[in-house]
Order: structure tokens, then C-alpha cells, then sequence
């Protein structure tokens, strides 16, 4: 891997491209939150925050900060034109209604048919669901953005989730700092390797067996 | 009595009447942005305590209605997620505080709910998960829904941007979140405001909460806590 | 009866003395609107109307109209200081919470229990309940105003309703050209008869038995 | 196509293509106040007809959707009342036309349940009246509630005061009324609006109906018929 660039900079790169313009995005807190970063000049679209904005955008400069205009992580953020605010049923409601083009989430575990687990471990770490459940289970599409691994080498990408889930069968595509991959009826399908793996690589650290297509596109 | 029904305006101290320990208390905010700062530090100057406290989440340890959390004043939360409070956390681990979660969805509908005296919402969001255990479904039309009740509380909470002496409420852009829903939800409404203007001073248009569900309006003194990202950028 | 006044106008303004400063009151069509005008002008109230408006005020000036500004009726209004617009889910949030201070209604049948009957006559007039029902179940006071007869004589204040029901024991008190009753746990109490009216006279153009007190006031 | 996503606005031939006979269209306004006329004109222009409608009302004969009513272009509607339209009346008598009625605040909350994505809602309005025939019932904490299942339609048509080409769209004083709900709850929504303007020209802070919900806006030729009360005044 490049030297001095954080995988979560390359995973977040790569997630920006699968957003289209004119898309209702959400992006969770953690990498998600850098995609924003990433996106092509010319490409708009109306980012949505679970606390009642359609159509937040970048940070304030310094010293013009409004305190009460945040993001759902709670750092102060600006409008783009077209921008509205609501309260948190209307918030929901375009998640429920099924508005939301894309959410980008983090995962503790995903498993081959789509399971997303990423707000409980039990006994452990017991912070709530907040919005997860609802984004998870409802966007159209769910593309989860996480290390390809643990830090103990263990795979987050599994056959089966051990944790309780978040959402069954609701993840469209992961990608990680190795690999691109997405959810089919029959399984994982290995759409891209990082230029730094090699298909062997991704499969092995994978919990989950892959479908390896004849052509692995690379991406950076 | 009946004055007041036309003119809702009052003092921190008047407020403070319908608090007492053990109470059941609903609040406006998300992250502790549109947590009511002055009404917070009411609380905590009186000493309530058992506080059951119903809202969105519970803010950071020295923000907002986090601040009651780590003063030891809550008894019983029932929010979406405790998850930027870890003295929230360690007081459930530990056995001292009970908490109930809702996906936040769901939590904001069960509020408004509340608010509009309706008995709850029949929603699909949190089935195949644990969020359904010990809850009644339905079905609709060949479809299974969860049974979500309304939530209300004795007093609720919020805080505005502008407020009119009817109590007709005005937000603050994204302070917006919770805050309406809770003000409808409480069988005593307190609000405080930024700016308290005379009725007929706000549009009729731009009024968020009427004032029917709005009991007293009380001046804001502001927000008396540092944010996370001023302590950030300060480093 | 004085020549010259209509029934209306007599039962209108005996209704109008029962509503006190700060209430939030909702008037439904036909008697009930005429209400307002028999108001003292040192009372506020805040008039509810369904389609979305807390605190309606007298119609315009002719040529003056919003078409868009209407009464639940489709009537033009203004708007008092203080007043707000919002959709129909919170005009019956307002109603549904038991905010509203007061609604007065008419009547097809009112019961001696105070059960009402106003929207259906089964095979003859099914127009809907409207937002009949809701007011009925939900105001903290109930007030009917009705001619005290049908056309044919008949009483419209019976022991049961034969009508289907608006909603059951919702009524707190009948106002007519002849009478006030007042709706108790154990039956109807003649609180005031019209000037032009006896005591026996009412109790013969009620269907139901009225309880009498040692004292009838005499209203206008 | 992805243009459109971020300016929607057309013309009310475009918007006709999403029109079809046979299908469900559900309509802001109260009393004809708030029914798009423009839409509506449209509907009858081309033909189109055995529409399920679904509203407050049936307005007045001769105005707003009344007009379609009138016209025989309506199977079914739901709705709290159709008092005030003598030919619906009618043709629910002669049997020409099925209605379905819900106490109004019950109606306003099916079709804000559909624009949520919920369910439905519970609520112990009508109770003990022929408003609960054929309803399921689900007790909770003791008390009873009927299930109202929520209303959404294929095309839902609003009218509003203005909106930016993003589809954000606000409302005219009392005209407001079922719109938002209805806004929500169409599979495709459009509005036609008196003003349109500019993204951006809006205050995020007056958008009743985020531009989320809203797939097309047209502009609004205004209202094309005499209200009730003008025809009384004029006599």
C-alpha cells in the first residue's frame, strides 16, 4: 500500500465513485463521512442527514460556524441551494419511503447473503441502534465501507454473522481497502482488487467464499 | 390562570413547579444540539432526581442532557442510542441505569405518536432483527408490521430559536430535529426560547410548533456548555 | 318569541356565553358559526378549524378574500395575532390530544346519556363524519346546538339515539331555542328555559325525562 | 433522467403521461381550497376516467376535483365527507360510484402513514361507532385501538403557492391543509405551483415539503372555476 495514504482515504476514493448525480445520499459516521471528499466537481446531489437535513454540505469555515446547524455526528455543517430542513419523522420518513438512493455505512460483520451487523456486541459494546436499522433495512442501495479485516487478522466478511444483525439481506456492495465486492442471490461476487492484492490475497482474507469473475477490474 | 392561556410567558423558577424527582421527562435535541440548556440546568441546580428521560440520545458527559446523565439524575432512558455518552454506558453496564432503545425512526414516530394522541404506529422497520423481541405484530394486508406504542411524558422540553407569548415555536435550523415532536408529546410543554417575541410578531407560516400544545415559554440564557468540535479545533 | 329574532340567532348567543378567555374553541357549521359574533369583545379565544388554522378571525372585508385563507365551511377568513397554518394531521393532533378547550356542534339526535347522532341517516343522507367524530370523541367539552324539535314536532333530545352514533357519551350540554340541559351521570338537568318558554313546555318537547331543580334560570 | 433529478420542472403535458385510466390518484385540498387545478383540468382534457380518488372531499360539483366527479370520471373514492357535492351523493346512491369515508384526522394520518412508509397507525377515534365495522383491533397496555391502515396511490397531485425547481414546495395560508400529507404519499408526485422558482430561492427553513418527495412540478395556470362564496356574494 502507498505510503502516507490511510486505508480508510482509499476506501472512501473508491466508494465515491458509485454516486451518481442527482442521488439522495446518506453517509454514516467514520470513513463514509470522507467520501464526501472524493465526489467529482460535477456531480450534484442532495446529501441527507438522519437529524433533519436534505442537502447538507461542507464544513463552515472556522469562526462561522452555526452550533445548531450539524450533521448527524454533530459537527457543524452548511446547506447547498435547494436545501431543507425537518424534523427527525420527516427525516426518517424519506428513508422509510424508500427515497434514499444510497447509504454508505461501517460494519462490524457482513455476511455472503447481505446480513449487516454493526451496532451491538453483546455484553460489550451496547450503544443502540440509532439510525441504523431504518438505513440499513430501507435505502435503496446499501454499500458498506470497512477494513477488510479485523485487527486480529480475522475476516468482517463472513458466511454467517455472529453478532445480532442490523439488517438482514440488505447490503448491495462492500468495499475495503482490498477489495470491491458485491452481494448476489448466490453469493459474493470479487468485482475489484485493490492494485496492492492479488485475488489470492482477497480471498483469503475473506470469511466468505468468493465468485471470481474472469476479469478482476483494479482500483487504487 | 386564564391570562396565562393568551400570555404563556414565565420565569425559569415558574417552570421549575412541575418538576419533581421520579418524574417522567420527554426532551427536544439530537446530539445535544436543540437540547434545552437553561431547563437542564434547572434540573440540576434543584437537585431531581429518578428521572425517567425520553429522547433521541443522550448527548456527550458535559453537553446538553448528558449533563443530567453524569450529575446521576436518570433512573430509566429510553432513546434510539447512548452511544456519544460513555458515562451513559457505563452506568447501564453497571447496572445503574436501565436503558430501553428504539431504531431512531421508530422513536421519533412513537413520540409524535404520543403528541397526537394517537396509540402508536405499525412499522416493518426492525423485523429479523432483535429490535422486535417482545413486541405485538400485526398484519396488513399479508404483510407482518411491529406494533410501535406512543410515548408521552409528564413534562417535555424543547428549545426554540424564536417563540411568540402565545407559544407558538419557531427552530433553529437543524436544532429542529426532536424538538416539535417533543413539544407536542408532553402533558406539560415548556419551552425556552432565543428570542421571545410578542404574539403576532411571527408569521403564521413559518410557525413550527402552534402554540394549543405549548404550556410556557421561558427566556433561553443560552447554551453554557463547550461542543465537541469547538474543543477540537481549540487542540 | 320575538318577532324578528330567528331561533338561531337566541340559541347562537346563549352558546357564546359558555366560552371563556384563552380557550381554544372549534365551531362546526350551520348555528355553531354564528357564534362568534355573540362574543363579548374583552374575551380572546383561539378558533380551531380543521383544514389547518389556530386562531381564525372574523371574514374579510368583500374584495379583500385569499381565496386560499377559507373555514372548514370554504368560507373566507382572517387570521388573528398569534395565529398559525399547518397540515390537517396536526388540526387533529390538536384535537385528538384534547387540546381543544370547546367544540359546539349540531345535532340529528342527542341522548339522555349524551350519545350523538350528526352525520348519518342510513338510506337517506350519508355524506361522511367529515372531522364530526373526532370533535365529538376528543373536545374536553361538548356543546350541541340544535333547534330543540324536528320540523314535524318530534323531539331530536331522546332517551336513545336511533340513529347511528357519532360518538357515544360525548355530549356536556344541549342548547336550544327553549332550553339549556345540562348532560349528567344520571340523565338530563334543565339548567335554564328560554324566556318564551315554561318548565312544562320544554319537559313536553323532550323525549327524554329531565331532572328539574328548585331554581330554572331564564335566558333571552 | 438524472437531470430531472435535480430540476424537475415540466409541463403539464408531461405530467399528463404519468395519467392513466383505471388508476389510483390521490389530491391535496380541503373543501376544493387547495385541489390543483391545473392537474385536474388536464384529467378531464384527456379523457381519462374509472379513477380510484383518494381526498378529504369531493369539493363542490362545479369546482376543483368536484369537477371530475361531475364529469363521471371517478370508480371509487375514500374520503372523510362528500356533503358538500350533491353528485357524488347521487351517484353513491344509484350505486354509479363507491365510497369509502374515515373520520378526517384518521384520514389525514393513513395518508401521511403511506408518505412515511408506515404501516398504518392506531387510534381509539370512532370506537364504539359504525367507523370501527370491519377494522382489526390490537390492545395496548390495556386499552383498545383500531388498526388504520395506511393510504398511498400511484400519482398523487398537490397545489402549491411555490416551489424551486428541486421540488420544494410551500403552501398558501389554509390551502396547506391534506397537501403535505398527499405530497408524500404518491408513488409519483406532482405538484403545479402558482410560482416556481429558482433553487436556492427558498429559505430551507419555509419548505414544508422537502423536494425529496416530489418527482415533477409544472406550473399552476391558477384556479379556473367560481368558488361557492363568490357566486353568493354576486347574487
Amino acid at each position: 500500500m502507498d505510503v502516507g495514504v490511510d486505508y480508510r482515504q482509499i476506501i472512501a476514493r473508491r466508494a465515491a465513485q458509485e454516486i451518481q448525480h442527482g442521488m439522495i445520499v446518506n453517509l454514516g459516521i467514520g470513513i463514509p463521512t470522507l467520501v464526501a471528499d472524493y465526489l467529482s466537481p460535477d456531480i450534484q446531489v442532495m446529501f441527507h442527514a438522519e437529524n433533519g437535513i436534505l442537502g447538507s454540505g461542507p464544513s463552515p469555515e472556522a469562526g462561522q460556524e452555526n452550533p445548531m446547524l450539524c450533521n448527524a455526528g454533530g459537527f457543524p455543517v452548511t446547506v447547498v441551494p435547494g436545501a431543507s430542513y425537518f424534523d427527525s419523522t420527516v427525516a426518517f420518513g424519506i428513508i422509510r419511503r424508500g427515497l434514499l438512493d444510497m447509504t454508505i455505512l461501517g460494519a462490524l460483520e457482513v455476511s455472503e447473503k447481505g446480513d449487516l451487523a454493526n451496532w451491538i456486541v453483546p455484553g460489550k459494546r451496547v450503544p443502540g441502534m440509532g439510525g441504523a436499522i431504518d438505513l440499513a433495512q430501507k435505502s435503496k442501495k446499501v454499500i458498506i465501507t470497512t477494513r477488510h479485516n479485523n485487527k486480529d487478522g480475522s475476516p468482517k466478511i463472513v458466511k454467517s454473522c455472529s453478532l445480532p444483525l442490523t439488517a438482514p439481506r440488505c447490503v448491495d456492495m462492500v468495499i475495503t481497502e482490498k477489495a470491491v465486492l458485491e452481494v448476489c442471490e448466490d453469493g459474493l461476487l470479487l468485482k475489484e482488487v485493490h492494485q496492492d492484492f492479488s485475488v489470492d490475497e482477497v480471498k483469503q482474507a475473506t470469511g466468505a467464499p468468493l465468485k471470481v469473475p474472469d476479469h478482476v477490474e483494479v482500483f487504487q | 390562570m386564564n391570562h396565562k392561556r393568551m400570555n404563556k410567558i414565565g420565569t425559569l423558577d415558574q417552570a421549575m413547579e412541575h418538576f419533581y424527582s421520579g418524574m417522567t421527562l420527554m426532551f427536544g435535541g439530537f446530539g445535544g444540539v436543540g437540547n434545552p440548556p437553561s431547563l437542564i440546568q434547572g434540573i440540576l441546580d434543584r437537585g431531581i432526581d429518578e428521572l425517567t428521560i425520553i429522547g433521541n440520545d443522550t448527548a456527550f458527559p458535559d453537553i446538553g442532557i448528558g449533563r443530567l446523565v453524569t450529575a446521576g439524575r436518570v433512573k430509566k432512558v429510553i432513546a434510539s442510542h447512548i452511544g456519544s455518552n460513555p458515562v451513559a454506558g457505563e452506568l447501564m453496564t453497571k447496572g445503574e441505569m436501565e436503558v430501553e432503545f428504539s431504531p431512531q425512526g421508530t422513536l421519533a414516530e412513537r413520540v409524535r405518536a404520543g403528541g397526537m394522541g394517537l396509540g402508536g404506529i405499525l412499522t416493518d422497520v426492525g423485523l429479523g432483527t432483535i429490535a422486535e423481541e417482545g413486541k405485538q405484530k400485526v398484519e396488513v394486508d399479508g404483510r407482518t408490521y411491529l406494533v410501535e406504542t406512543a410515548l408521552t411524558a409528564e413534562v417535555a422540553i424543547v428549545h426554540a430559536k424564536k417563540a411568540d407569548s402565545y407559544g407558538n415555536l419557531v427552530y433553529d435550523t437543524s436544532a429542529r430535529n426532536f424538538n416539535p415532536l417533543v413539544a407536542m408529546a408532553g402533558d406539560i410543554t415548556i419551552a425556552e426560547a432565543d428570542e421571545i417575541v410578542e404574539t403576532g410578531e411571527l408569521d403564521p407560516e413559518e410557525i413550527v410548533t402552534p402554540g394549543a400544545f405549548v404550556d410556557m415559554v421561558i427566556p433561553s440564557r443560552g447554551v453554557n456548555w463547550t461542543w465537541m468540535w469547538e474543543s477540537t479545533t481549540d487542540k
